[in-house]
Order: structure tokens, then sequence, then C-alpha cells
């Protein structure tokens, strides 16, 4: 999932564009790999591989809708990575690297206002519509013009757009020749690209949206049928097809014999992804053989997993979140830096990551992960409750209760157990002496909801990131001002840093880009806004004979690969 | 040979609060045809030793631990579980005291009288509901071929007792066991029902034991009659020689505690004190010896076994001219009976022993 | 008869009516601001401006309350607060899984618990009697959830006899049409998911199924052990019927009358026990559903399924008390 | 003419008798045979035990129910920790044992309100009668035709989670069957020979409702309420299981623990085992303990 929330503005200049993304292209290595081996084994080479059979995969929720335009959860997502592809693609394995997909290659404008993208010729949607430049104009245009009913339900739309019809930063879409795209920008946006990765931009058939009432002349999204499952929802070009979804049981793909890429066509006839909210119902369902493959397990039960030789843990490799305590300093003594270090010092990260995370994570020592571009270590406080326990005395609050929130029923990448995690945090809070009124929501709407309007004092969240930069984390996830304003989320000004950040996006040279994003780091450590606490990799498990599967940490992960060794 | 020979019949009920001692060893014959009278108190063990006789104790409480009982030459408590159901109904019938719930409520008339007929005769259902009809008809039911199809709950409770004596009828039974089958009927249906079944049993041959708590119906409709208290025979004797001659002072008193239209000054009416033994306890001495006005000493340590009143009189067990005998150890003579208490001076009911209950002294000393 | 059924019609009626009042009420008068109550944060002007609209929450309380009543009865259930999908799309899909759970739970509680009942009747006091006075004092102490937990380890994890989780094997593939897994598996001819289906459904329905066990079992022995003292009873050995000829015909037609009125009221019981159930076992049917839609806030779903199980359990109690009559002669013929 | 009643005649002999029973009271009486009731005794010995390990928790407890790495991870059952331990290394026997504490106390002031409300909507329908009797007879009807714990879920979603939303979520399910029994009770007692000599004699109707009929309508409402415990501990842990117990994560409330316990159900059955089992024998424990006491008081049973 993205939890891209309301009003975190993705509208931002990356200087660590796909161009040049290789600075931080994590290492795609995992994959499925029996535990007596213990290292990770090279993907047996294709030729072994065996066409065929049926993949069960377990994910933690249903999907919400079957148009990749009015989604912005993971689940869909996860999913309609599978049959839809946008005109570029997040790499295997990566978080950051962009390469082709619908179009062919692509060029930027000397201005950085115009993209022009040659579209791959030959190429049919699943209903046999073939794919041309009108094809996807359609489909950009629709987007940039949903009708305000609809705009609830397209929010990266809006996000990455800058906003809908006359106002949107896209200023035309427009064929210029059957293989030819030209997205024309009103000012210079160096994320678009990237963004153009998320499955939001997949491109449907616009056959199947006129026929789905997807074409914006249905106001009400749940005649949408294309959005609702009908049966012409869903129609893409990837290397499997939709074919049903049951709400609440299944959504069922099944292989595209005809896929455009024949290295890439699929093993697989057919996935059913199944949600399976409870873990230990995934892991119940992985040891008795009704799942192959669950997306995310609790690390708790790795051990579980490993004792049992039919099945395997798949490690995602690199990290590419942060969990912190969230802190909004319009409260005391939360606003006090002494008590925020304080908090810093007090919680034992190690006894966490060795608990509740199997060891599969890191002690957060910045806002971001390590390996992510210009990261650079913070020294941030590690575990010294003494310290703590003399930062409280010397902060001179006296009223030392924190109304401390967590969700109640989830489970994020970030975050595998957030009550037991919460759990253990209170305790260590308060064993420093501070009191701690344990509150709790539900994730949605409530908690996500009532934590961005600034109701929390101190709470639990975290990012996993949409692609791996600074600005995805320090700007977009935390710091970064909304409508020229500290967030209400955190209600933390720095206008210093604020300016350092925007300065740092619209850097042209990477040497400066770097100094001013170490800037904005020291800054922000300086404050201790909020207390960053884990980075983790989020561990899938799968039935042993589950092969070729490419994890990422960012979950954008495609199942062609896969093939079942039965 | 007589039909129905019972010979020191024992049952006990083993409950949660203990053994009840129902019947003690009761024996008594009956002759083809014959009308015998059964009476008591509720509890005296009279429908019990009916219900033991057609071996339909309630299980598993109620068992049968001593005696027999032969039945046209069958000892019936050796009989097999499947040749005692071709007996039940067949030559052996019973009408129960309440026709209110003896019939069942969610099956047609039609229905139980033809099964009663199918469960003994290879006949069809509609020979079998012929004979229904006929056998409504004979009991005196209105329209019956209509009334077939009633349920119970439709009939009047008179009615539903007719119904039960044409199902009891039905096999042409040799012995008919009526238990109580007036006792919860209008008092001006009584004697109806009563006459229908004097006639019926009569014209029938059927043999009759007639279960009540009522002497008034047993005068009229019995050759005999056997007195119970608490599990034993206390007096047996052709009904004219015991209303002619009580001799047991439980008899004594039972008559003397209703009213008679005839009522003369002299013959007051005089209750039975106190209340039947527990019969949880296994009888030690006469088990009337608590509420008896002739109590000797040895009445409460020894109970008397059944005798003849004319010492040395020859043993008849049935008929009209059956012996009279009594179990007591102080029978009251005839003008004590007359009188309804020992009228010998200085006659004193003996004391109870130590932790006896003694109701006469109850009463004695009780509130005035 | 027949007016035996239009009075037991007619009060109905204001059940129903008190029913929609306290629904109402459920999603109208929520304590604070509706908007706020809720879309909670996402409310924009323009989602607020649609909802209140769409619950007409500008017009006087009694106008809401009379289009409430007129919506149901267009058979307009409201829809989603979350996905604005309108109630019995996503109901009739869901729905189907809950009525095979709860009729396979009844089956295996009224299959099992009659006979138990009369197995320990036939035996009272013995130790059969014991026997089954203490499972049945079991079953109504065990909650579904441990009980559900407890089988999944032993018998799906453990022995790995039968899954743990789904109504079907979601490898087959299986399109269903009317989502009554064993209707649609049954039609298709597909007999090996029949079976499957069959299989999935042996836990889920053991589990839900232990509490109406153990109550039906209790009142079969009750209601034999009452049933067999009648005099009518009595009467029937008298006449010298076989012993399974009194059973069947004498005793069971008579104590069947105070089991169906129990079977009857554990619908409501089995209808909330599955949303436990439905928990444990992953199981695709509305208990789930109503506790993500409390999860969300989405009211209008808790709302509208509260009213249809209440709607279910009133029918079926109607039925009930139909076939009672018909059971009965004695209201039969009154 | 009838020999039928003896007891009629010997009335001037019963009296000393009757006192006798009499004065040995119902509930001394009630309680004797209560003791003979073999199963009734197993479920009255639970109870105790239960009650005395509630109150007696702080004191039996090795550990505080929030203490945390008081052992390692998931251990099995030792003699240090009899019940093992939690993730966090929390004593489970201790957090069983003040589990007790709370289910006793959510589950005893959820009946205590159900019996009040209850109570309050039965004496009021059957002591007034008439529309009265109608109208709240109809409001029963509506909480008896939503299964109880949809309605305990849809009364937590309106109010919010909390202790006291529990409490009262759990009450109001029990409502109607406490006020049908009162309201049937009171119904038959105003028909009784002695109420209606009572009214005869001009007593008010609010005091033969008190002083009469209420009293003798108690034994049937205390043989539910203790039946009903026993579900209500069930249903509280339901609530648990489903999220929506009590809102301090750490309580140590059985439903809540299951649901931890469940994520370890391969690598520690034995949670889900004390703790389900801590729920099964209580409930065992108030179901036959509600059974003896409605033998042992009702005075049809009596054999």
């Amino acid at each position: 999932m993205r939890p891209l929330r309301k009003g975190a503005v993705l509208i931002g200049v990356l200087v660590a564009s796909a161009a040049c993304g290789g600075a931080s292209s994590p290492s795609p290595s995992a994959v499925t790999s029996p535990p007596a081996d213990g290292a990770t084994p090279t993907p047996p080479p294709a030729n072994q591989a065996k066409a065929g059979g049926t993949l069960v995969v377990a994910l933690p929720g249903d999907i919400t809708r079957t148009d990749p335009a009015l989604i912005d959860d993971s689940n869909s997502s996860y999913v309609m990575q599978q049959v839809m592809e946008g005109l570029v693609a997040l790499a295997p394995g990566s978080t950051s690297e962009v390469v082709p997909a619908l179009a062919e290659s692509w060029t930027l404008s000397p201005d950085g206002k115009t993209y022009t993208f040659k579209i791959r010729q030959g190429v049919k949607f699943h209903d046999g519509t073939p794919l041309d430049a009108d094809a996807v104009v359609y489909n950009y245009l629709r987007w940039k013009s949903f009708p305000t009913e609809l705009q609830d339900y397209s929010y990266y739309a809006g996000a990455v757009f800058g906003g809908y019809g006359e106002s949107s930063n896209v200023a035309s879409v427009v064929a210029v020749d059957p293989a030819t795209v030209a997205i024309t920008l009103k000012s210079p946006s160096s994320s678009f690209l990237l963004a153009q990765t998320l499955t939001v931009f997949a491109i449907s058939s616009p056959t199947a949206l006129k026929a789905g009432k997807a074409d914006n002349t249905e106001l009400d999204i749940s005649k949408v049928e294309y959005a609702q499952g009908g049966p012409t929802a869903m129609v893409g070009t990837g290397p499997f097809k939709f074919k049903s979804w049951v709400v609440g049981d299944n959504v069922t793909i099944e292989k595209n014999p005809d896929y455009w890429n024949k290295d890439a066509t699929a093993y697989l006839d057919a996935i059913v992804f199944k949600p399976v909210a409870e873990e230990a119902q995934r892991l119940n369902g992985l040891a008795t053989g009704e799942i192959d493959f669950a997306q995310t397990i609790a690390p708790v039960d790795i051990a579980t997993i490993r004792a049992n030789s039919e099945l395997a843990v798949i490690d995602r490799g690199e990290s590419c979140n942060t969990m912190q305590i969230s802190i909004n300093q319009n409260y005391v003594p939360v606003n006090n830096l002494k008590i925020r270090e304080a908090i810093a010092s007090a919680v034992n990260r190690d006894y966490l990551i060795e608990t509740f995370y199997a060891g599969l994570a890191v002690p957060a020592d910045n806002w971001m992960p390590v390996n992510t571009l210009y990261a650079k270590p913070l020294n941030l406080p590690t575990y010294d409750p003494e310290r703590a326990k003399q930062l409280i005395a010397e902060s001179g609050e006296t009223d030392l209760t924190i109304d401390f929130y967590y969700p109640s029923d989830v489970t994020r990448p970030y975050m595998p157990d957030p009550k037991g995690i919460f759990e253990a945090i209170t305790s260590d809070l308060e064993a420093v002496g501070l009191t701690i009124v344990p509150k709790t929501e539900t994730w949605r709407p409530d908690y996500l909801d009532d934590e961005y309007a600034g109701k929390f004092e101190m709470w639990l969240l975290g990012w996993t990131c949409d692609w791996s930069g600074p600005d995805n984390f320090l700007k977009t996830a935390f710091f970064g001002y909304v409508d020229g304003a500290p967030s209400t989320e955190f209600a933390y000004r720095n206008d210093e840093l604020e300016k350092t950040m925007n300065d740092a996006l619209a850097a042209t040279d990477e040497a400066t880009a770097k100094a001013l994003w170490e800037k904005a780091q020291d800054l922000i450590r300086a404050d201790m806004p909020t207390v960053p606490l884990i980075n983790s990799t989020p561990p899938a498990a799968a039935r042993a004979d589950v092969m070729g599967f490419v994890g990422s940490g960012g979950l954008n992960e495609y199942f062609h690969s896969v093939w079942l060794d039965r | 040979m007589s039909l129905l020979d019972v010979r020191d019949l024992i049952v006990r009920f083993r409950t949660a609060d203990g053994t009840i001692h129902a019947v003690n060893g009761v024996s008594f014959e009956l002759e083809a045809g014959e009308t015998l009278g059964l009476v008591g108190e509720s509890g005296c063990g009279k429908s019990v030793t009916n219900l033991a006789l057609m071996r339909l104790l309630p299980k598993p409480a109620g068992r049968i631990e001593g005696g027999q009982v032969i039945f046209d030459g069958l000892d019936l408590l050796t009989l097999s579980e499947a040749e005692m159901r071709d007996l039940r109904g067949k030559e052996i019938a019973m009408i129960f005291q309440d026709p209110m719930t003896s019939l069942n409520p969610v099956l047609t008339i039609e229905e139980q009288l033809v099964e009663t007929i199918r469960a003994h005769r290879r006949v069809s259902k509609a020979d079998a509901r012929r004979r229904a009809i006929a056998l409504l008809e004979m009991v005196g039911i209105p329209t019956p071929e209509i009334r077939l199809r009633s349920f119970p709950h439709q009939f009047s409770g008179g009615m539903r007792q007719r119904v039960m004596i044409a199902m009891a009828l039905a096999l042409e039974p040799k012995l008919l066991v009526a238990d109580e089958p007036t006792t919860a009927l209008d008092v001006t249906i009584q004697a109806q029902v009563l006459d229908l079944l004097g006639r019926l049993t009569t014209e029938g041959g059927t043999a009759l034991i007639l279960i009540t708590h009522d002497l008034g119906v047993v005068a009229g409709m019995t050759q005999r009659i056997n007195v119970m208290y608490a599990g034993y025979i206390v007096e047996t004797a052709p009904t004219p020689e015991l209303f002619g001659h009580p001799s047991h002072p439980y008899t004594v008193g039972l008559l003397h505690s209703i009213p008679k239209v005839t009522q003369r000054d002299d013959e007051e009416l005089i209750p039975i004190e106190g209340r039947p033994p527990d019969m949880r306890q296994a009888p030690v001495g006469c088990p009337f010896a608590s509420r008896c006005t002739w109590r000797l000493e040895v009445c409460w340590t020894d109970n008397p076994s059944l005798r003849p009143v004319q010492a040395g009189a020859r043993l008849v067990t049935t008929g009209p001219e059956a012996t009279h005998q009594i179990a007591c150890h102080n029978p009251p003579t005839a003008e004590e009976a007359t009188a309804g208490r020992p009228v010998r001076p200085g006659f004193r009911p003996a004391p109870a022993p130590a932790g006896r209950m003694d109701e006469l002294v109850l009463l004695a000393e009780g509130p005035a | 008869m027949l007016k035996y059924i239009v009075r037991r019609l007619l009060a109905t009626i204001p059940v129903l009516l008190g029913l929609s009042i306290v629904l109402f009420a459920f999603v109208h008068l929520l304590p604070g601001d509706p908007c706020t109550a809720i879309l909670g944060q996402r409310q924009t002007p323009a989602a607020c401006a649609r909802l209140r609209e769409n619950l007409g929450l500008n017009d006087p309380l009694y106008v809401q309350y009379l289009d409430y009543i007129g919506g149901l009865l267009r058979g307009d259930f409201g829809a989603s607060v979350i996905n604005s999908k309108p109630f019995f799309d996503e109901f009739s899909v869901r729905f189907p899984g809950t009525v095979e759970l709860t009729v396979a739970a009844l089956i295996f509680a009224v299959g099992v618990g009659i006979p138990l009942g009369r197995l320990a009747a036939r035996h009272a006091q013995g130790w059969i009697d014991g026997l089954v006075t203490a499972i049945s004092l079991f079953g109504i102490s065990i909650p579904v959830f441990v009980l559900g937990l407890v089988l999944v380890l032993i018998f799906g994890v453990t022995l790995g006899w039968l899954p743990t989780q789904g109504r079907i094997e979601a490898r087959a593939g299986f399109e269903p049409t009317t989502n009554f897994l064993l209707l649609d598996t049954a039609l298709a001819g597909r007999w090996d998911l029949f079976v499957d289906v069959l299989r999935h459904l042996i836990l889920p329905a053991i589990a839900l199924g232990s509490i109406p066990l153990a109550i039906i079992a209790r009142i079969t022995r009750a209601s034999v052990i009452e049933v067999s003292n009648e005099d009518y009873v009595r009467t029937a050995r008298a006449k010298g019927l076989t012993e399974r000829r009194v059973d069947d015909r004498h005793i069971m037609r008579n104590a069947w009358l105070p089991v169906t009125t129990v079977v009857g009221l554990q619908v409501g019981g089995l209808l909330g026990g599955a949303v436990l159930t439905e928990t444990v076992f992953g199981w695709n049917g509305v208990g789930r559903w109503v506790v993500d839609a409390i999860g969300n806030r989405d009211l209008t779903i808790v709302q509208s399924t509260i009213l249809v199980f209440a709607l279910i359990f009133l029918i079926v109690n109607l039925i009930v008390d139909v076939g009672y009559a018909f059971l009965n002669p004695r209201i039969r013929y009154s | 003419m009838s020999l039928e009643t003896p007891g009629v005649t010997a009335v001037a002999a019963a009296p000393r008798r009757a006192e006798e029973r009499v004065s040995r009271g119902l509930w001394s009486d009630a309680f004797s045979r209560l003791l003979r009731n073999r199963p009734a005794l197993v479920g009255l010995i639970c109870i105790t035990a239960f009650i005395g390990v509630a109150i007696l928790a702080p004191v039996i407890a090795p550990y505080g129910p929030y203490e945390q790495r008081t052992g390692g991870r998931l251990e099995a059952p030792s003699a240090a920790h009899l019940f093992g331990t939690d993730l966090l290394g929390r004593d489970m026997f201790s957090r069983v044992l003040y589990g007790a504490q709370i289910s006793l106390q959510v589950g005893v002031i959820a009946v205590l309100m159900a019996l009040v409300m209850g109570g309050l909507i039965g004496a009021l329908a059957g002591g007034l009668g008439g529309w009265v009797d109608s109208v709240l007879m109809r409001v029963t009807d509506v909480l008896l035709a939503i299964p109880g714990i949809l309605l305990a879920i849809g009364i937590i979603a309106w109010l919010d989670r909390g202790m006291l939303q529990l409490m009262l979520a759990i009450a109001v399910t029990y409502v109607p069957i406490f006020a049908r029994l009162l309201r049937g009770s009171i119904l038959a007692l105003r028909e009784s020979d002695y109420v209606i000599a009572a009214g005869a004699v001009g007593a008010s109707r609010l005091r033969l409702l008190v002083r009469h009929m209420l009293p003798n309508a108690l034994t049937p409402l205390i043989v539910q309420a203790t039946l009903i415990l026993a579900t209500a501990i069930i249903d509280i842990a339901g609530l648990g299981f489903l999220g929506l117990g009590p809102p301090d994560p750490r309580t140590p409330e059985w439903g809540t623990m299951l649901v931890d316990a469940r994520r370890f159900l391969q690598t520690a059955p034995h949670i889900v085992f004390f703790v389900g089992g801590a729920i099964v024998v209580s409930a065992i424990g108030f179901n036959l303990l509600g059974d003896g006491l409605r033998e042992s008081l009702d005075p049809r049973l009596k054999r």
C-alpha cells in the first residue's frame, strides 16, 4: 500500500529521477528458497521452469474496485499490476528504476514540460482492442477530467496532475501520430515520470471503459461497472487477464497467451488472490496447502515457517520503509524537545526488532532507510533509559501524561503487530516515568483521518516508499508544508527546512542536491520532530515449490516469472 | 385354575430420595369374568400393582423385586418383552384415570383406535376402521364415522372415557383393568360411564379389576373387594360381606369417614387421623399402627399377615364365596365397627415406642 | 388456523415498526454531527452534501423516517458510506455464504442434538444420559471462536484432514452463479467440488452448531422425558404397541412441539454466531462483512445487515410458529 | 365422597411438621438441596474458585498483568510460568488470573444492569398491564429479534469502544430475557390467591407489586441471572475477539488475549488452550450452578 494521505503532495521535482536511478537501485535478490539452503540461491534458469498450474495468493485484504484509476490501496494495486500496464514501469525488484512498458521510449523536452512517448506497436488489449496513441490519450484525458463525484476515488490522478480539468498541471495530452503521445505540463515536474509507474496510471482499453460506463458520464461510482467488477472490468495489456471477482472471496486472473512481450509470458495458468485478513489464517493456509503464497506474513511466524520443510520464507531484500513514533507539537509535553529526545532514548528498538520483526529490520538512524539516496547516519539516540529519565527531569515538564494511539485492526509492512509494538513501547515509556494513556482507533477511516487532522498527540505510523528518494520520505511522507504551512498532522514549523527541501528539489546538479538534502537531515535531527524507530523488510512466505518470484521492498512485484515446481 | 393369580408381588421404586416400598407382597386371584375392586388411599400401591402385572412400571425406577403373576397359565414376569406386548391390549387391557391425558392429543381417535386393532390383528385399514366405528357405536358415541376423524380435545371428558373404553375392549380382552375410570369425570357422567363399563364387561365375559378410592363405586360394581394400605392387602372379602362386616380398623375407618345418605345419629363421621406412612422406610410392624385406635403393643413390631376372619375357615380365594380375610392383630368387633371406635372398657391404644411417629398423640396434643 | 396465522402476522407489524425506528435512530441520531460521525475526516463539503442528501439530513426527523421506511418498502436498503455500493450488491454475494453456513450448522445441531437428546432420555439417569448432559454442558459453555480455533488446530493444521478456511478450494477456479456453492457446484455437475464445498463446511458448521446442538439436545431430552411420563404413552404401551411405534408415533410426535420452537429460536443465535465463526474460518459471509463495516464505520451496512438478520429471524419464527400450529391439532382446530 | 385426601382430615396434625419446614426457610432449604446436587456443587466450586481468583489475583499472581519480559517469548508452560508466556514475555498465568477479574467485573455489572433494566420493564409491563404492557413487550420483541452479538456490536459501533459501553452493550442484549421472565411471573402471581386476597383488603397496586409479587418473582430471576452470567462471559470474550473489548490494549481481557493467542496457534498453542480453558471453565461453572439453583429453588422439581 502506498498510504498517500490527502494533502500529501507528490508534486515536486525529484532530482534522483529515473534517468540517474542507478544510485540507489535496490538489489532484486529476493527469491523463494528452500530453507535448507540457508543462502539465497539464484533463480533457476528459465528452461527448467514448468508452465501451468494455478497459484493461490493470500493478500491482507480484498481489492476495492476494478478500475485502476479509482483505487488508492495496495491490495487492488497488487492485483492490477499483474493485469494492467502503464506507459512506464519500475524494474522488477527495484523501487526507483523506471523501465519502458507500453511506451518503448520517451523523451523530455529541454524546457522540462513535454514528455513524448513512443507507443509500442502491435499490442492488443485483452478485449482485442489495439493499443494506439488514441487509446492512451483517451485514458489520460479521462483522468484529467474526472467529474467531481468521482474525484474522491481518484486521489492519485488529482495529486499527480495537480488538480483536474482547467486547474490541472497537465496542459494537454495529444496523439501526435498513431504511435506517439505528447503530454505537456504547465510547469516542469521531474516526479511526473516516476509517478507514471504507479498502477493507477495503467492504460485501460477504451472500448471496455466505454462499455463499463467509465467514460465520465456515469457519476455514481456504484454504477460504474468497469470499477465494480463487471464482466469487462480491468481490461489491460498485461501478462494476465482479469477473470472474475467474488467480493470478499477472491479475484481470479488467468494467463494472457497473447502477451506482447514473449520473454515475459506467464508460466502460470491462473492466479487466485484471496483476501486473508488474519495472519494466523495465512499461516494455517500455507501449512495445509490451501494457500501457495502469502504476500505478507507476520515476522514472528518465520520460525514456524522455517521449521516446516514444505514452506519457505521470502526476504524482500532492502528496506524501503520507516516506522516512527509520530508526534504533534501542538500538545504538551511532547512539544518539548527534551521530552522527544527522552522518548527516543527510552524505546528499546533492539527488543522490538527481535520480538516483532524476527530480526528482519534495523534500528532507524534516520527518517529514511540507510540505502535511500543521500541518506546519512544521524546518530539518533539509542536505548538509554537513564538518559531518558535525566532528560525528563531537565525538561521542567510537570504534566507527563501523553495520549498515545495505535491502529487497532491492521498490520502494516513496517508495523507487523501494532498492538504488540504499542504495548512494548508503552511499557518502555512508562519505565522512564511518562504516563501513557492508551488510545486506539480503526485504521480506516478513523485513524488515518484523525492523525492527519491533528487530533492525536502521539501515535504509531510509518511510511512505505512510493519510490526510494529523500523527497518521498522527508517531504512527502513527513515534514513538507501543506498549502504553505506546517501540516496539521505534526504541527512542525521549520521554514528553513521547508526552503532547503524545495531548493533541493529544484537543484539541477547532483552535488547541490546532495548538500541540501544533507542539510535538511541535520535540520530535522536537531529538532527531533518525531522519533524514527525501525526500517524493516516485510517478509513473504510461500510453499517451497513456488519458484521464480522476485520480491521488492515497495511491493511492485510481478508474477509472470513465477512457476510451480509440482 | 383362575384367570389371574398374583402371588407375593413386591414392587420397589429406586429414586434419588431412596427406595420406595410401593407393593410389599400382594397376593390375590381372579376368575374369568369376575369383578374385583381394589380400594385404598392414593399411594397405597393399588395402581402400581396393576401396572406391575402389565409390566408397565415406569423405567428405570420401578422394579418388580419378587413374586409371580400367572395369567391364563403364563407367568407374565418371565415372558419376553415381545410376548408381553402381544398380551397387552389383546388379553389384558387398561383404562386410566384421566381421559383428558390418556389419549394422545396429536393423533385422531381413528388413528389411535385403528393402531390398537392393527397391532394385534392382521386386518386391513378399512376393516380396522369399520371395527372402530362399531366400537364407537357400542360405547354410545353418535355419528361415529365423523367423530373418528376428531382429535381428543374435541371431545368432552365423558366422551373421551367412552373412547378409552372402546379402545380397551377393541380386542375383547379377557381382563380389563380400570384404574379410577370415573374420578376425573363430572358426577353426572360417572354413573353413565360406570354403567357402560359394567354392561360391556358382563356382556363380553371380561374379567374386571376396578381400582378406586371411592367405596361408592365398588359397592355397586364389584363382586369382591381388596382393601389396600401401604402396599399391603389388609382386608379382602366379597363386596356384601365387606360392607356388612368390615373387620380391619382401616376399612372401618374408611367406611366411617364417608357421609352416608342413611346416616344414623349413632354413626358419627370419624375421620382417619394422620397420614399414610413414609413408604421410603421398610415397614416395621403394622403399617397402620400409628393411625390405629385398636392397636396393641405387638402392632408396633409385628406386621400381621392376611388370615381368615373366622379362624379355621376353608380358604376360598375367588368368587362370591371367597373367604373374608384380614391382616390385623386386634380386629374391631362388630359393635366397634358400627361405632367406628374401640368401645371395650379401659382400652387405650398402645403408646408408640421411642422414635415412632404417633399420629393419634399428635392429635391429642395438637391445638384444640 | 387461518385466523391464527393472520393474528400471528399482525403481531409482527409492531415489531417491524419498532425495529425500523431503532435502526433509523442508529444512523440518523448518531451522537454528534452526522458528517463527522459517518465520514470522519474524509468529509469534503461535496461528500458531506451528498451524504446529507442521501440520508435526507436536512429534512425534519419525521420526514427522514418516512423516507427511510419508504426506501425500505421499495427495497432500497441504502448504500455503503465507504464506496457508495448499494447494500444488496455486496450483500447478495455474501449472504449465500452465511446461509450455507448457518443451515449446515443447524442441520448439524438438529441432526445430532435430537438423537442425542432422545438417547439421553431413553437412558435417563444412566451413564449415557450423564455423558450427553456433559456434552451439552460443554457445548453451551465453549465459545464458537475457541472451539473453532481448536478444530482448526487439530483437524486442519495438525491432522490435515479438513480445510481451515474459505468456502471452496481456490485453485479450482470455480465461478459461482448464485454463490450458493452447493447448489452451483451441483448444477454445474462438479461433484468433486460439491464434496470440496461440503468438506469446507464441516469445521465451521461444527463450531457454529455446538451451542444450538447443546440446547436442542437438552430440550429434546427434557421434552421426551416429559412426554414419556404422559398418560397417553402409558396408554399406548398398554395397547401393546411396539416400543418403536410408541417412540415414533406417540412420544416424538408430541415431543417435537417444544423442540421446533427452540430450533426456531436458535436461528437468531446462529446468525449472531456466524459473525464470529466467519471471522475464525475466513468465511466469505455477511458476518465478516459486518465486522469489517464496523471497523470502517460503514453504518448503513451495519444498519441494513441488522435489519435483514432480524427479518430472517422473525420470518423463520413465523414459519416455525405456523408449523407448530400445524403439528399441534389443539391449535390447528381452534 | 372421597378418601383421597387424608391430608385434609389430618390438618390438625400437619402444622408442627409444616412449621419445621417453613422455619428452615426457602433459602437454607434450597441451599441444602443445592449441596446434595453433585453437578451444582461442582459448579459452586468452579464459581468460588473463579471469584476467589478474581478477587485474589493481586495476591496469587506471581507477576503483574502488564509486566513484560518476565520470561522469554512464547515460552511453554514451566514451573516459573505455569501457563507459559506471551510474545512480550508476560506471564500468562497472571494474565489469565487478572482476566477473571475483568470478566467477573464486566459480567456482573452487565448482568446487574440488565436485571435492573429488564426488571423495571417487566415489572411495569406485568404490574400495569394494558397499553404499557403492549408497548414494552413490543420493545422487548424488537430487541429479541436482533441476534444478541450483533446488537452488542451495533451498540458499541454507535457508542464507541469503552468499558462502560461494553457493559451496556452486553446488558442490553439480556434485557428482554429478564423483562419477559419477570412479567411472566408477575402475571402468574397476579392471579394467585394471596395477591388477590391482599388486593381485596385494599393494598395499593404499588404495594402489591413491591411487597407481594416481586419477592416471589425473584427466584426465577436469580436462576436466570446465574445462567446468563455464563453467556455474558462468553459474549464479553466474543466482543474482545472481534476487537471491541476494553480500549486499553494491555487489559488482560480473555477475548482480547485470544486474538493474540490465535496468531500463535501453531507456535504456541498452549496460550489458546489456557485462555480458552479459563473461559470454558467459568462458563461451565455458572451453567452448572444455574441449573443446580433452578433445581433446588423450583418447588415443582422437588422430589
